[in-house]
């Protein structure tokens, strides 16, 4: 069922903020509260608005389970490529390959509160995006297989 | 005698569980060498200034692996129940 | 090449499978063949890194894997003040050996499922759980960092879960799965606590670390608790075995064989909490004879649930609560013993390495019985024994293969499960008389049970329902045949590697100090 | 002792749900109790790691450098994220039974007793 054309109005506003806000969740993981997970719950959120102000049916019909699918599967590979990268740089699994570099978030850090730059953290801000992307996916897939579940549409 | 059961469980469990506020003291814990290597180490060692972030994804960075693949399993398992069934499997009946 | 896997085969062992079962989603796309080809062949990978580790660490000592560290082995970094920060994987031969046997099966299982699985649908799912379920044990049995431990039982329990409620079949698959999910993640949780108590004190995740800080508090008993109370739950022993029969009736086949190892997993999980991070500082008698009697109960109560079954696979998983009880029994009666060199030289060790070898046997005898049950009911459809008969004409290769089964876990030789059974015997008896009998007599009723359901399932006249019922796929018999194979070789050839294998393991159980000096350097 | 009202609270939370785990008979209670233990174990996690005094471990423009433990907080993600997918799975597994046999009450599950 349709919910009011106010509701809808509203979600349809909503959504760009939502998206944005999740978005500098995931990237400012490594500077302020938040992170990965957090970033992709919000975003995460979303959909789950989408299905609050229009009914399952037509969120099934734009919102593809190939792409979410696809994203987590990229978000995992991403993740696990990343830190398996670290073992040709002759680091051990995991280990922090891109710190202190100087290239894209390679710039070193001194210890002390500072005002926090973005090009910081190494291989953490890639993990973040990995894990942003994954817990996306995961989510809205989440949702929409046990939304199915419940109308009975098995698949 | 099946609520006397339930209630001797839970009174045992009341013990165990309410016990870790007898041992530990809130605020001044007894031993914290890791972490204050971790506060001292940790902007120069994995270039994050939210600590957090760098335990979860630096120092812990393979506990995270596993929680991204309890995540994942999960997934998997609920579009597994949910799928349907393909035609040549039948439903065996328990009996 | 070879020296790059070797020195990351810890890490590599994790990250294979976990790299297979995130791909299988865009490789399943392919079809079917490639995606069979794809998950043995990350399987058959993951038990050869798992040999090479075991190697490895057999002839060269534990090895340390510190993720995220220059190096792996410094697990300590300079100004730390010697605890290691990062996850540490701590490889002794106790881990090495469970690894080793774990992904065997987990190979062997999968070349089951190629042929047990072809006709059902979400198999990418399928396949992709199982390499996680591998994921998840290989993950607890190599880990030397408590949360880390946590998080691999959560994938395991999740994933064994999932695998439980593959089938659907009317929603009983489902409640099956729900009552193993609930009452493994109940036991997460307990473990969690208990771990939480344990950081709250000593500030510390690393078994050996908290190991060496260990004064035996009000709190580390209450700790002790939750953990053997979780751990024995997800290990399936008597009073907290109710999932088991459930559970292992309800899966596929080759998932059930899978599931022993699991829950094994965390048998092996109890271990190492006991021996390497509360050792001799326990109260190792009153602790000991709680683990006999634990043990004792799983075996009896075990084999007297199993004899009246009618469900084949239902009575198996009561036998194999039973088993378990051995494993319990053997290395309890070494953690009584703990603080007694003596005692622990004339029969100790030998108790400890009967219960340790034991539980491979009982891994490859006992998933060779649950592919045979796979085998019976994918060929006829039913699992009540009332129904069966017969099936000896048609499908004779299975028949051969479930009385190698048989015999060995009732203990006969030439088969392992003789072996394991007689060290146990020999030093329990040593020991305390009555208990070593109980153990026979538990044995000689397993043998009774199992020739009943022989003579029900094999035996008698042809059936005509049963007329069109054939031998199972190749890749099937296979499996069940490896499995057979491994059954005989360790029980003909049990000295060569009790003394390669299972004895290091033993030792590097009891050895806590060499556990610590492992991680933390000599001390 | 009063100072320690947070691990009390814990312990508390982890009882009730307990509690709950036996006495409801519905499958979603108890997988909601199953949440409730879940959150007393987090909030156990959490206090453990308190300093007096201790701010965020986040240096971005930190009022001060004496902090809180880091590591208890990063477990206790660890483990929300977990239960979150804990829940989602037994629910899962929740919404399939109670479609195929037409209720959730957990007496009803006769279907597996021998």
């Amino acid at each position: 069922m349709n919910m009011s054309n106010l509701v809808r109005s509203g979600a349809n506003i909503l959504m760009p903020f939502i998206l944005v806000y999740g978005f500098y969740i995931v990237v400012h993981g490594h500077l302020t509260p938040g992170g990965g997970f957090q970033g992709g719950a919000v975003i995460a959120t979303a959909v789950v608005l989408l299905m609050v102000a229009y009914s399952y049916e037509n969120v099934r019909a734009s919102v593809s389970k190939h792409v979410l699918k696809n994203s987590e599967t990229a978000g995992l590979l991403l993740f696990i490529g990343t830190a398996l990268l670290a073992l040709t740089a002759g680091l051990a699994f995991f280990g922090n390959w891109l710190l202190d570099l100087g290239v894209i978030f390679g710039t070193p850090v001194a210890f002390g509160v500072n005002p926090g730059d973005i090009n910081t953290g190494g291989i953490i801000p890639v993990l973040n995006i990995a894990v942003g992307i994954e817990v996306l996916g995961a989510m809205g897939l989440l949702l929409l297989a046990m939304l199915g579940g419940l109308k009975g549409d098995a698949e | 005698m099946k609520n006397a059961l339930r209630t001797g469980v839970l009174v045992v469990c009341a013990v165990a569980f309410l016990v870790a506020g007898l041992g530990l003291s809130f605020g001044t814990p007894a031993y914290t060498d890791m972490d204050d290597y971790m506060l001292a180490h940790g902007q120069e060692e994995t270039g994050s200034n939210n600590i957090v972030t760098g335990v979860v994804f630096d120092y812990r960075g393979f506990d995270t692996l596993g929680e991204a693949t309890v995540l994942f399993t999960v997934v998997l398992g609920a579009g597994l129940v949910f799928r349907r069934l393909g035609k040549k499997e039948d439903e065996y009946e328990y009996e | 090449m070879m020296d790059f896997i070797i020195a990351n085969a810890p890490a590599l062992l994790i990250a294979l499978p976990m790299l297979g079962a995130f791909a299988l989603p865009l490789v399943g796309r392919l079809g079917d063949t490639p995606r069979n080809a794809w998950v043995l062949g990350v399987a058959l990978i993951t038990f050869v890194i798992a040999a090479l580790l075991a190697w490895t660490v057999l002839s060269g000592g534990p090895v340390l894997y510190t993720f995220g560290a220059a190096s792996p082995a410094d697990a300590i970094p300079a100004d730390s003040g010697g605890i290691p920060i990062r996850i540490v994987f701590t490889v002794d031969a106790m881990s090495a050996f469970m690894a080793v046997f774990a992904s065997f099966v987990g190979l062997v299982t999968c070349l089951y499922s190629v042929a047990s699985e072809r006709r059902s649908s979400g198999k990418d799912g399928y396949y992709a759980l199982m390499l996680l379920l591998l994921v998840g044990i290989l993950g607890m049995v190599c880990t030397g960092d408590l949360f880390n431990f946590f998080v691999f039982l959560e994938i395991n329990s999740l994933a064994g879960a999932a695998l439980v409620a593959y089938r659907i079949d009317k929603g009983v698959s489902v409640e099956a799965g729900l009552k193993y999910g609930f009452l493994s993640t109940l036991a997460g949780l307990m473990v969690l606590y208990a771990i939480a108590l344990l950081y709250g004190q000593y500030d510390s995740l690393n078994m050996a670390v908290i190991a060496s800080r260990m004064s035996y508090t009000m709190l580390d008993k209450v700790a002790l608790a939750l953990f053997v109370a979780g751990l024995a739950l997800k290990a399936g022993a008597v009073p907290m075995h109710f999932w088991t029969p459930d559970a292992y009736s309800m899966a596929p086949g080759a998932v059930t064989a899978f599931l022993v190892v699991a829950s094994q997993a965390g048998l092996y999980g109890l271990f190492r909490i006991l021996f390497s991070v509360y050792g001799l500082t326990l109260s190792y008698v009153t602790v000991g004879w709680a683990v006999i009697i634990l043990g004792v109960l799983s075996m009896f109560v075990g084999v007297s649930m199993a004899i009246p079954q009618k469900d084949v696979k239902r009575l198996m998983a009561y036998h194999a609560v039973s088993q378990s009880g051995y494993m319990l029994l053997g290395v309890g009666v070494g953690l009584v013993v703990l603080g007694d060199a003596a005692a622990m030289d004339a029969f100790g060790r030998t108790a400890m390495e009967g219960g340790i070898f034991h539980i491979v046997n009982h891994a490859m005898y006992k998933g060779l019985l649950f592919l045979t049950a796979g085998a019976i009911f994918l060929q006829t459809g039913t699992r009540n024994l009332n129904k069966m008969g017969g099936l000896g004409h048609s499908m004779k290769w299975t028949m051969l293969f479930f009385i190698i089964g048989a015999l060995a876990i009732a203990g006969i030789p030439p088969f392992n499960g003789f072996a394991s059974k007689l060290m146990i015997y020999e030093s329990v008896f040593a020991f305390s008389p009555v208990i070593a009998v109980i153990a026979m007599v538990v044995s000689i009723l397993t043998l009774a049970s199992f020739v009943k359901v022989f003579h029900a399932i094999f035996m008698g006249p042809e059936q005509p329902k049963y007329e069109g019922v054939g031998e199972v796929p190749k890749p099937m018999l296979a499996a069940m045949a490896v499995l057979a194979i491994m059954t005989i070789l360790m029980g003909v050839f049990p000295e060569q590697i009790v003394t390669t294998v299972i004895a290091p393991a033993a030792d590097a159980l009891i050895d806590q100090g060499a556990y610590v000096a492992t991680v933390l350097g000599g001390i | 002792m009063i100072e320690n009202i947070p691990f009390f609270c814990a312990g508390l939370l982890v009882l009730i749900g307990l509690a709950v785990i036996v006495t409801k008979r519905d499958l979603i209670k108890m997988v909601m109790g199953l949440a409730l233990v879940e959150a007393g174990v987090n909030l156990l996690l959490v206090a453990t790691g308190y300093i007096s005094g201790g701010v965020a471990p986040i240096f971005t423009n930190a009022p001060s450098t004496e902090m809180v433990m880091a590591t208890v907080q990063a477990m206790t993600l660890t483990n929300i994220v977990i239960g979150i997918a804990t829940t989602a799975l037994l629910l899962s597994f929740v919404m399939v039974i109670s479609r195929k046999y037409g209720t959730r009450d957990v007496t009803e599950m006769r279907r597996l007793k021998e």
